[in-house]
């Protein structure tokens, strides 16, 4: 927890512990009590609270014209959705696995993305955001693992955000919902109730666009997101019962990321890893890479080094084999050190 | 809670539906020459708001022959008319009150005229200058304005129709005498996005009205090409979608048609469906030339339908217009648009500092450097980059 | 050439049509105690035919309450059942033939069974080993084989239908007697790949019957949340596909429209529509609990109406079944799903290579290199990635 | 024209002059007549031959069946032609423009990139390719200007082709109709008509996956694709007048990659520079800098360079001074050498 970055309302202090699935119930229960215009609409989303219950009892709280289900279409889901928040509304839309955003991308990346600029500022859908669990480790195969955030990060007029615990959830899902431009939350589900911390019961934001770092180190950078970090973190323990001395960043926002924060670190440290379930090609980390490289490359001592999926749809058997584990990262840790 | 799905009353032998039962007919009102069809009710409407229509439905015929011109003569890169449809889009706008929404597709600016959108204001966006709403950032047509309640239109096909069912959801959570009026074109009718909107609009009751404009033709591809139907209409009650099908070159009869719709929305909280038969007179853009896929007779037979010259017969067998205030209006209407496209192409073009904002509500760091750098870059070859 | 549109004669003030004209009844043959319904046509049906439909319908009734019950032990990691609706696809894949493509949605593995997938295959898939056809690559349930002309199963909704429109317009310009048949559930019709798969198909003249399985629900979401209508069927006539709704619980009456469907399809060259009135009886999955969206009650009505024991009920009425012959024939079908279920979990998992083949048709150096990294490392800490 | 990397079928070495254009329907017409099952389809290409004539006269000489119009509907295009390709068809699906391809994304990387993978090849669709084209550079703004390669680079099991001249076009498009995997046809529709080259009239294809080194080069490596070459080639010039000698790489396979080639050149040349019209953040450039920094690390002797496209939708008015042209990229050049 940076409690630098942290803009608490009110002076609500008190918290209590909750995984991550609560504090995401939590913020959308703060973000409908304190503003009328939030609605929560997806599939399944309403009586039944969702397939994971991050939306358990809103209907009950708050009506079914605020908390409703939507028949099966995610492209609907967001094309509706984008015409309420032009029409005013604060429309939290869930689309039920990241991996079923894809017949949505047309209203996301055309539409979503480009309606405040094409238009001149005429009409803008930044009420808009976009909640949907993503990742591997629940045993889902290719259609409930995916971790498709670089397809969006490729899209100027988004912002990407991702969370990497309970308390981070909270706070960046309530930033989100307030943010002026549409956002897509990508819920890190293999933790959704690993993840469990102190989160504030009250009114909180993280704010958008500004990385964590986690763990001051000198000798080498590790940058990641999402339920990555849990992967990243055990690494660095590993590497420093060798004596490498690890800078934990975790980006939360992706797009727009953090740059400066990252650079200022590797400009110190010298080295780069990153790491994230997604394919290798085309991954996020290229951007990273590719940025950071150009902007420390006196600075590097190590080629920047990428943890990441293999080039393959995800697979459900050798699922444990296909993922970057502490175990890749650490092998790389040192690999990168002793370059 | 009730018992779904209902089983409805049996059959006892297998009994293919083809559809045969729900011919839709087009309710028609006028005559071509003007004479109402006998036995046909005459939409309340006043002579004042009759010549308004009218004058509106000719300043677009104008405006579309005048900046097709144009655009011949190089001084625009695009254009596209509504030459023919003018009666689909008048007769529907006329019923609708400033307060509701309108989303269109692209061959409907005389929804704008009709709400006061200036000659200016359309010179503006066709030359993408200084003082386009738009900033100068999309193609000639894409016309949209805040204060008259018209979206700013999109290219990309039916993306616009589960916005509008979203829209209205969200003005009949205000509460407000207000709905959503959706255009689209049959062949965008075939879009995923027309299925995920209009189911959405009947299943959370929104107050919307979708109008499919057929005009036989998506760019070259005729309707036998698009769906295997007479139209779009018979969709619609498969949606539980109130829908009605009108002769859409009929003033009166799209303006019957739309006052009740706009009832129906408003009133009964739910979406309706109005399908406007009619025929596109014109290429299907500056683009296009439609003598590759469509012969002339098809044209004429159309271009006898005209539904300007309907409507003018309607209003002088009414006494209410005469060939001499047409001659006149259509003099002044032309004087009007020369000269404000002179003026427009002479405007300045946007600053430079619009490529970049409205990307985000605030320009992010990253952006702003990109520009930093374009700038610096721009002053290195002033030349080059001016306009 | 023919003009388009057709103007269909004229009314005279505007009548909405709202859909009351196309109420579409359910075909129903067999009332629940197996009598036929006065005056109902029972379809032509072998005796070996009806008892190998009313055996595999007993069998997958058998599969599934194994496997659901392994699930629950921890023994597999998914399942999902088609408890209630058997007869909705053992009467419509009864009445196609083997060169028939078949693409399903998830709830079809009766169509697996009934053309020959054996025990041991079914049980490979679940547990994704060595001998799985799909290489341990997919979740539980997403059966598919070449052999058997079934399409691999894929999660994402409604994706098969627009693939199962193009399937069967290859077959139709192979000119085979062929056609495809293509499950949905009443939910997947939501996307708009439906819209897209159906209208493709009726506007290209495609050999394809779409089998739409409305069993109420969608995981937690009802009809009633899903589409304004009483269904699916009044959606087929707006595309111009020829359409019938079914009692799903009735085998009859369902393999009657299905016969009648495959005939349209590859003599008429045209798509057709099923809708199949039914009941999910079971959790949507083994994640599911309905107990939180639906009542006790509901699912009693439906259950009172087993098409299993419907069908027994009809079987034994013709002397064509005992009830002895049905509890031997359980009993072996426990045993022998017990005994297979018992191997395949012992086989071994597909080997590590499985995991870059088939990416491509042939494996590209990027992804070699990548592979080659892994083997190094899984070699280093071989305990941590062993299975 | 890097004739090593040409494959001719049959002995044909007659050529004449054809723009770009041109040798897209000449390849479109050898690969329907020399193959029974070749089929295209997309809105207007039937009669009409396509909104830039890419397919006239198909129809008339191979009949409506083989060559239509499908409704408007770019999922069902896709959809419809997967399963055409499934059942034993070779489809060759035209999405009008580049920009309305993201309402076929779930049929694209949902479906036809996994289809072989996920029935562990008891069935595949391999026969399909899409044609678009994309780009820059007709004054048509956010929707007929987009070049939207990276999304589809990130999506294991489809394989990206962008051709950059007329004989390529021809070449690399007969090659992708005869791969046995889905393959996106990316058209630079700036230079349709402008590209304009001798190209063989008869079957000859061009190996996907092999870049071609357009020229040799000692100080830098300039990559790009399609139209981006145009721009390359001309900043070349103008840097060879500086006394700079640049090495040109056009990858004109984009998955897989030529890395081999890329990191080659850049081994020898030490300096690297991607442009792409695409938004810079995400876009492909990023891909490759981070894997060449990676395998060329010690070569480098300054970071590698990206001129892009702005992080903006594509603009209209200000069209000219978004686009990497190139003055930026001989600027680029000129810092990177002098780095
Ligand atoms: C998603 C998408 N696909 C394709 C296009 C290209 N396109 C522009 S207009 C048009 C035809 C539309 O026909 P219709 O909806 O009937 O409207 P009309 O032009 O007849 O008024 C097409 C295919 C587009 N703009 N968007
Ligand atoms: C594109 C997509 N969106 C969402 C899902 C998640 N999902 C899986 S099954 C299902 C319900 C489908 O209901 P229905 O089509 O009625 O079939 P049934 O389960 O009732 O047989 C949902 C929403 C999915 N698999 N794909
Ligand atoms: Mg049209
Ligand atoms: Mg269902």
């Amino acid at each position: 927890m940076a409690n630098s970055t942290v803009r608490e309302i009110g002076n609500e202090p008190k918290t209590s512990k909750m995984n991550l699935l609560q504090a995401i119930n939590s913020g959308l229960d703060i973000a409908m009590a304190t503003d009328q215009r939030v609605i929560c609409l997806g599939e399944d989303i309403g009586q039944f609270g969702g397939v994971f219950r991050a939306t358990s009892n809103l209907q009950k709280k708050y009506g079914n014209q605020r908390c409703f289900n939507t028949p099966i279409t995610e492209q609907g889901i967001v094309g509706f959705a984008i015409g309420l928040a032009a029409q005013g509304s604060v429309p939290v839309a869930e689309i039920q696995f990241a991996d079923y955003i894809f017949p949505a991308f047309d209203q996301i990346v055309n539409e979503a993305a480009k309606y405040r600029y094409r238009s001149g500022d005429e009409f803008n859908c930044g009420g808009l955001t976009i909640r949907t669990p993503y990742g591997g480790g629940i045993d889902g195969g290719l259609y409930h693992s995916q971790s498709p955030e670089a397809y969006f990060c490729h899209t100027p007029g988004l912002k990407v955000v991702m969370p990497s615990n309970a308390y981070q959830a909270k706070g960046l899902l309530l930033a989100a919902i307030r943010d002026p431009d549409p956002v897509i939350f990508f819920e890190p589900k293999a933790i959704y109730r690993a993840s469990v911390g102190q989160v504030p019961e009250g009114d909180y934001e993280i704010p958008l666009g500004i990385a964590e770092v986690v763990q001051q180190g000198t000798d080498i950078t590790l940058l990641g997101w999402g339920a990555q970090m849990v992967q990243i973190i055990k690494a660095a323990e590993l590497a420093a019962a060798d004596g490498i001395s690890c800078e934990i960043i975790d980006l939360r926002s992706l797009l727009p990321w953090d740059r400066d924060c990252v650079a200022q670190s590797v400009t110190k440290t010298g080295r780069l890893l990153i790491s994230h379930e997604a394919p290798r090609t085309g991954g996020y980390a290229g951007e990273i890479a590719a940025s950071i490289q150009q902007h420390c490359f006196l600075s590097l001592e190590a080629p920047i080094s990428r943890v990441t999926g293999l080039d393959t749809p995800f697979p459900l058997i050798h699922e444990k084999q296909y993922l970057p584990d502490h175990l890749k990262i650490y092998e790389a840790i040192v690999a990168t050190c002793n370059y | 809670m009730k018992i779904a799905p209902n089983l409805s009353p049996a059959k006892k032998a297998p009994k293919f539906e083809d559809g045969s039962s729900l011919r839709i007919p087009s309710l028609q009102i006028l005559n071509q020459d003007g004479s109402v069809i006998a036995g046909a009710t005459v939409p309340d409407l006043s002579r004042a708001q009759a010549t308004k229509i009218y004058s509106d439905m000719l300043y677009i015929r104008m405006l579309d022959e005048r900046m097709q011109s144009a655009q011949r003569q190089g001084r625009l890169s695009f254009y596209m008319t509504c030459t023919g449809e003018e009666a689909s889009v008048a007769g529907t706008i006329a019923a609708f009150q400033p307060q509701d929404m309108a989303m269109a597709q692209y061959r409907e600016h005389l929804v704008l005229r009709y709400r006061g959108f200036t000659t200016a204001q359309f010179m503006n966006q066709l030359f993408g200058n200084l003082d386009d709403l738009g900033k100068g950032r999309q193609m000639p047509v894409h016309y949209g304005s805040r204060e008259l309640n018209i979206m700013t239109i999109s290219s990309p096909l039916a993306t616009q129709i589960p916005q509008a069912s979203g829209y209205a959801y969200g003005q009949k959570l205000k509460g407000k005498d207000a709905c959503t009026l959706c255009y689209f074109g049959e062949g965008a009718a075939s879009e995923g996005d027309f299925h995920a909107g209009l189911n959405m609009a009947a299943v959370l009751n929104c107050p919307v009205v979708f109008v499919v404009r057929n005009n036989g033709y998506a760019i070259s591809t005729s309707c036998a090409e698009q769906f295997a139907t007479d139209g779009i209409a018979p969709r619609g009650p498969g949606y539980g979608i109130k829908t009605i099908r009108v002769d859409g070159n009929d003033i009166l009869a799209v303006y019957a048609a739309s006052v009740e719709a706009r009832r129906i929305a408003t009133q009964e909280q739910r979406p309706v469906l109005i399908e406007t038969m009619s025929y596109r007179l014109g290429a299907h853009s500056t683009s296009d030339d439609p003598s590759g896929y469509r012969s002339k007779q098809e044209e004429q037979i159309w271009r006898d339908k005209d539904p300007i010259q309907r409507m003018k017969n309607w209003l002088i067998a009414q006494c209410w217009w005469t060939e001499e205030s047409d001659t006149d209006l259509q003099k002044s209407y032309r004087t009007e648009i020369l000269a404000e496209l002179k003026l427009a192409e002479q405007r300045d073009k946007p600053p430079l500092g619009d490529l970049i904002t409205d990307v985000y509500k605030s320009v992010p760091t990253h952006l702003l450097e990109q520009f930093q750098e374009l700038e610096t870059h721009i002053a290195k070859y002033p030349d080059h980059y001016s306009v």
